[in-house]
């Protein structure tokens, strides 16, 4: 399936998609609450993006965006990136583990590293971190004054 | 020629000529007990380095080579060390149990001493019930694991220890069945008169395929009654971290791992001794010069040279195979060894009424 | 049908271990195939390979002289804060300050042995070595003076 | 992760239905390295399996946001130690995309050669572990033996055995050892006498098959759903080969087939390894005559500086896709960047496989995933 198509197909279902071609693969942004809607019905016909193989998030200290990487496993050359902003005080995005398990724990490492909760996940809880570690590492503002990070 | 039997006679003879009966028993124990602890000592030594060797050699190493020349000195060296560590006790064990259960271990293996026959007549107690006395006590050896399991008060032990109570109940069936085979053929149960009917051949050789099939299944049946690869399910590392010996540490953890090394020595000796002739010299037939040439090599050289032999056929075992998973070492067990022995048993008695063995 | 396959499996898999223990017990026979490397002892005859990343020194030749300019690059080159370089200015027999190295302070505990200083000098003032024996018994020994004492820049390095 | 009273209630009591609760690592013989599970059982029967994480955790990706394009390359290595010069190529190659950075064919070449190299290594070592964890311990010396060749190479080209960080945007850091070709050689020779021996005392073992076959069986749906590659998912039946989907370097030009097994139990992932191992040896072979002759390091710029926007270079491990995603803002640092490494989700999977079988089997199964717990952890 082209870009274009993939493009039509999404304008259909959400009409304030906007999309951004420069890099490699298609970009989609979209607004956070309607990016469940959008994942579950690109997980299905006719487009089948079955494969998450990169989910992370991104602190761009007045918002952090959710990033997912997505691909076909019939056709592993259609690589879509899936964007959504969310706010940098109370992130809050719909879980997407059940329509990729994969997400379990990558959301799980994105909750501990940038404090996104994840609403409707099964098993929230911090998976690198210790429990009652204080601060979101991977965000921009973080300073750790004993393992200090910067040289 | 200077001969275990005569060392032992002379003993005896003097000791009752200077002392009454009673006290000259009673020394006489005390000298055994005595010599039965030095051969536990020289036993452990001698056999952890020798599964080290030959360990390193299949693995296409050199083993232990720094202390002593050779690295003879080796395991020397690891018992001091043993003994220096500190015994833990875990805080929450069952103290009496976790301490006595090392004890029970080595007592079973002492125990089974008691039988087996060193030399042309230099033997402990010449029991006319020896053969299932060793199956019996043998046995209880499953006890002592069970306490260090359970009083451990670890999870780790504890299934361990479960593991190692279902194998040896289950293998103590083939190993009393093959080693029924020989008494069948035999006819007695005494040690000594089960070595003596080898006098023209051993029951190996001249027992025919029910023999050789009882022997292959006697070796894997004690294998895995002494806990060694590829049945180490009790103390398999990969999974339980050491099993039940998880929570021991220094002095205790050796009489465990010295009792592991005289339990492999104690089943190739009876192994040994029923399938290969124990002490008995290898004849051939007619071969009058060969067979006098044979007859110098001493008795006890005889003993322990096909003792090692089985005891290296363990070590290559475990050092070649896979672990076995738990479900899978119950089917060996139940599917294959149990019907194949009893099979067997039935044919070895048929050779044995039939009289077709030589 | 139910026997045949019975005593093929108990064939099969008695062959298959058979198969391993010839394995085994080839290299138990077989002891030039021993490939244990004693180490302490063959030190004599250890042969590391040239390019081996061990240690980062500053070659000085005959006259005690480097050839680092101080110019920092491998300080800046390198991923975690390993090199340290302390200039001085030196006063040339015409009377002109020159900037030199006073000290060049190499931290080998903090060293990834990355090799991105040595590609980043300028001069070829330093080099990996291949040596491995690193152990002393005060951490403080592992940060080193890469420079001699009294050492100076070569002539006509820049 | 538990606190220190939870910890405590966990060891001592059981769990509810008389379910037993087992800390299994982060010091355990068989998690190779880090990794705690804690696994409830009940009997011998895995109920549910719950990887916690971060014993080793380094957060590689904070701490390359503060170095440049030519010095994150280093912390790569420390990730999946066992590919690390896959891991670098994965950085450089992003590098290159970024900055269009023209590449020479030499050292397009000899990277291919040594990531097969690698991967080989990886896959040796794999199998003595796999086969430790299952209780043989002969075959891991017979595996390091050959692996051992390789480290050898790697020592006399790279300059170290295990992270090399030979890769530098735009080619090599410098040129093949004069002796790469024929030690190459030496090494196809004598891995080609020598997997026989794996054959021997592994595959064909009675043992070693009733332990593996029909443990962890991973569906290929369950295998795209849970973000699974490598060969843990090219067992399943799931084509997922980056050499193959976008070949960089020299994959373009080699012939290989891409190993694809559909039972999806142990067995079939071991099966897979032993023959991506042959793969490699054949491609290896087609190269180590043609390394062309020429510059090993294109020209590239003092201080590299990547444009602005996201970059995201995948490649295939010896453990499966690894991605790198670089968020630029086209300075001399990476703004952010993600790894994302093909252990973290193979291990997701861990749970679902190996649900009802038994502690015997966690062991074949976690060992035929391949876990490498800096990988995970990053």
């Amino acid at each position: 399936m082209t870009n274009e198509a993939i493009k039509e197909y999404i304008t259909g279902h959400i009409p304030t998609a906007s999309f951004d071609e420069t890099g490699e693969w298609l970009n989609i942004l979209v607004e956070s609450k309607q990016l469940k809607s959008l994942a579950t019905s690109l997980n299905g016909q006719p487009i089948q993006l079955d494969f998450l193989f990169c989910l992370t998030c991104v602190d761009y200290e007045t918002h952090l965006t959710m990033v997912y990487h997505l691909t076909s496993s019939k056709d592993r050359t259609m690589n879509i990136v899936l964007k959504a902003n969310v706010d940098r005080t109370t992130p809050e995005i719909e879980t997407v583990c059940d329509i990729w398990r994969t997400a379990e724990f990558h959301e799980r490492e994105v909750f501990e590293m940038f404090g996104v909760q994840f609403l409707n996940h099964p098993d929230l809880r911090k998976l690198i971190l210790e429990e009652d570690f204080k601060g979101y590492p991977l965000r921009k503002d973080f300073e750790d004054p004993i393992n200090m990070i910067k040289l | 020629m200077l001969s275990l039997e005569s060392i032992t006679k002379t003993t005896q003879d003097w000791l009752l000529a200077k002392f009454d009966p009673t006290i000259a028993l009673a020394i006489e124990c005390v000298i055994v007990i005595l010599l039965c602890i030095t051969l536990f000592a020289v036993l452990g030594l001698v056999l952890v380095l020798l599964e080290r060797k030959v360990a390193a050699r299949i693995q296409i190493r050199l083993g232990p080579n720094r202390v002593g020349p050779g690295g003879i000195f080796q395991t020397a060296a690891d018992t001091l060390k043993l003994i220096m560590k500190e015994g833990l006790t875990p805080d929450t064990a069952d103290k009496f149990l976790f301490n006595l259960a090392p004890f029970v271990v080595m007592m079973v293996a002492m125990l089974l001493l008691a039988p087996i026959a060193f030399a042309k007549n230099f033997q402990i107690w010449d029991i006319n019930i020896g053969v299932l006395y060793i199956s019996s006590v043998s046995s209880l050896s499953v006890i002592g694991i069970l306490m260090a399991g359970w009083a451990s008060n670890n999870k780790y032990s504890l299934l361990g220890a479960m593991r190692s109570g279902a194998q040896i109940v289950s293998y103590e069936l083939s190993a009393g069945f093959a080693v029924l085979t020989i008494v069948v053929l035999t006819g007695s149960l005494q040690i000594s008169e089960i070595v003596a009917a080898q006098e023209n051949g051993w029951w190996l050789f001249k027992g025919h395929i029910p023999v050789v099939i009882a022997f292959v299944l006697y070796i894997i049946a004690v294998t895995a009654e002494t806990n060694r690869a590829p049945f180490d399910l009790a103390e398999a590392e990969s999974e339980l971290t050491a099993g039940f010996h998880t929570e021991y540490s220094g002095m205790k953890f050796a009489l465990f791992f010295l009792a592991e090394y005289i339990n492999i020595f104690i089943v190739c000796a009876i192994g040994a001794t029923l399938f290969l002739g124990g002490w008995m010299p290898f004849h051939i037939g007619s071969w009058e010069a060969f067979n006098h040439i044979m007859d110098y090599i001493p008795s006890s050289i005889w003993f322990m040279g096909k003792t090692f032999f089985l005891i290296f056929l363990i070590m290559w075992f475990r050092w070649t195979f896979p672990r076995l998973r738990v479900d899978q070492l119950l089917n060996l067990e139940w599917k294959y060894l149990l019907p194949i022995s009893l099979f067997n048993l039935l044919l070895v008695t048929v050779v044995a009424i039939m009289g077709w063995h030589f | 049908m139910f026997l045949k396959d019975y005593i093929s499996d108990v064939y099969n898999g008695v062959a298959s271990l058979l198969k391993g223990m010839r394995k085994t017990g080839y290299y138990f026979t077989h002891s030039k195939e021993i490939i244990t490397e004693q180490y302490p002892d063959n030190r004599a005859t250890l042969k590391l390979a040239d390019r081996f990343k061990g240690e980062v020194v500053m070659p000085h030749d005959d006259n005690n002289e480097h050839t680092c300019t101080g110019c920092t690059a491998c300080e800046l080159a390198c991923p975690n804060g390993t090199i340290k370089i302390i200039t001085k200015f030196d006063i040339t027999p015409e009377g002109k300050k020159k900037k030199a190295i006073d000290a060049f302070i190499y931290r080998l505990e903090m060293c990834t042995l990355c090799n991105l200083c040595i590609t980043a000098c300028p001069s070829d003032a330093i080099k990996m070595v291949p040596n491995f024996e690193h152990s002393v018994f005060d951490r403080s020994k592992l940060t080193k003076i890469l420079n001699k004492p009294g050492s100076k820049i070569k002539e006509g390095i820049e | 992760m538990y606190n220190e009273t939870e910890i405590i209630k966990d060891t001592t009591e059981l769990g509810p239905d008389g379910e037993l609760v087992i800390n299994m690592g982060p010091q355990h013989p068989a998690t190779h390295g880090v990794l705690h599970l804690v696994v409830t059982l009940n009997g011998e029967t895995i109920k549910k399996i719950e990887p916690h994480l971060g014993y080793i955790h380094r957060s590689i990706e904070k701490m390359c946001e503060r170095l440049t394009y030519r010095q994150f390359i280093y912390v790569t290595s420390r990730m999946d130690y066992l590919s690390s010069h896959i891991n670098n190529t994965a950085c450089a190659l992003l590098v290159e995309k970024g900055m269009q950075i023209e590449v020479p064919e030499r050292a397009k070449v000899v990277r291919t050669i040594l990531n097969e190299l690698t991967r080989i290594a990886s896959h040796e070592l794999w199998i003595g572990a796999m086969a430790m964890d299952l209780g043989a311990f002969t075959p891991f010396f017979y595996a390091f033996r050959e692996r051992e060749m390789i480290t050898d190479i790697m020592e006399d080209t790279c300059g170290a055995r295990l992270t090399m960080n030979y890769i530098v945007p735009g080619g090599l850091m410098y040129d093949i050892h004069p002796a790469f070709q024929t030690n190459v050689k030496a090494f196809i020779k004598q891995f080609k006498e020598k997997v026989t021996e794996y054959e021997d005392l592994v595959t064909g073992n009675v043992i070693f098959q009733s332990r593996t076959k029909g443990v962890g069986v991973l569906t290929a749906e369950d295998a795209i759903s849970y973000g699974c590659t490598g060969p843990v998912a090219r067992a399943s039946g799931v084509s997922c080969d980056m050499r193959k989907i976008a070949p960089y370097d020299a994959y373009d030009r080699v012939e290989f087939d891409e190993v694809i097994e559909t039972d999806g139990d142990s067995f079939t992932r071991y099966l897979v390894r032993v023959k991506e191992m042959n793969q490699s040896i054949r491609i290896i072979e087609q190269l180590i005559d043609n390394i062309p002759e020429g510059e090993f390091v294109g020209k590239t710029k003092n201080v590299l500086k990547l444009a602005k926007g996201e970059f995201y270079q995948r490649v295939e491990t010896a453990r499966g896709e690894l991605g790198v995603y670089i968020v630029s803002e086209g300075g001399t640092t990476p703004y952010r960047i993600k790894f994302r490494s093909p252990g973290f989700s193979n291990l997701s999977v861990l749970n679902h496989i190996s649900k009802g079988s038994m502690i015997g089997d966690l062991m074949a199964t976690m060992g035929t995933l391949d876990l490498v717990i800096p990988d995970i952890d990053r």
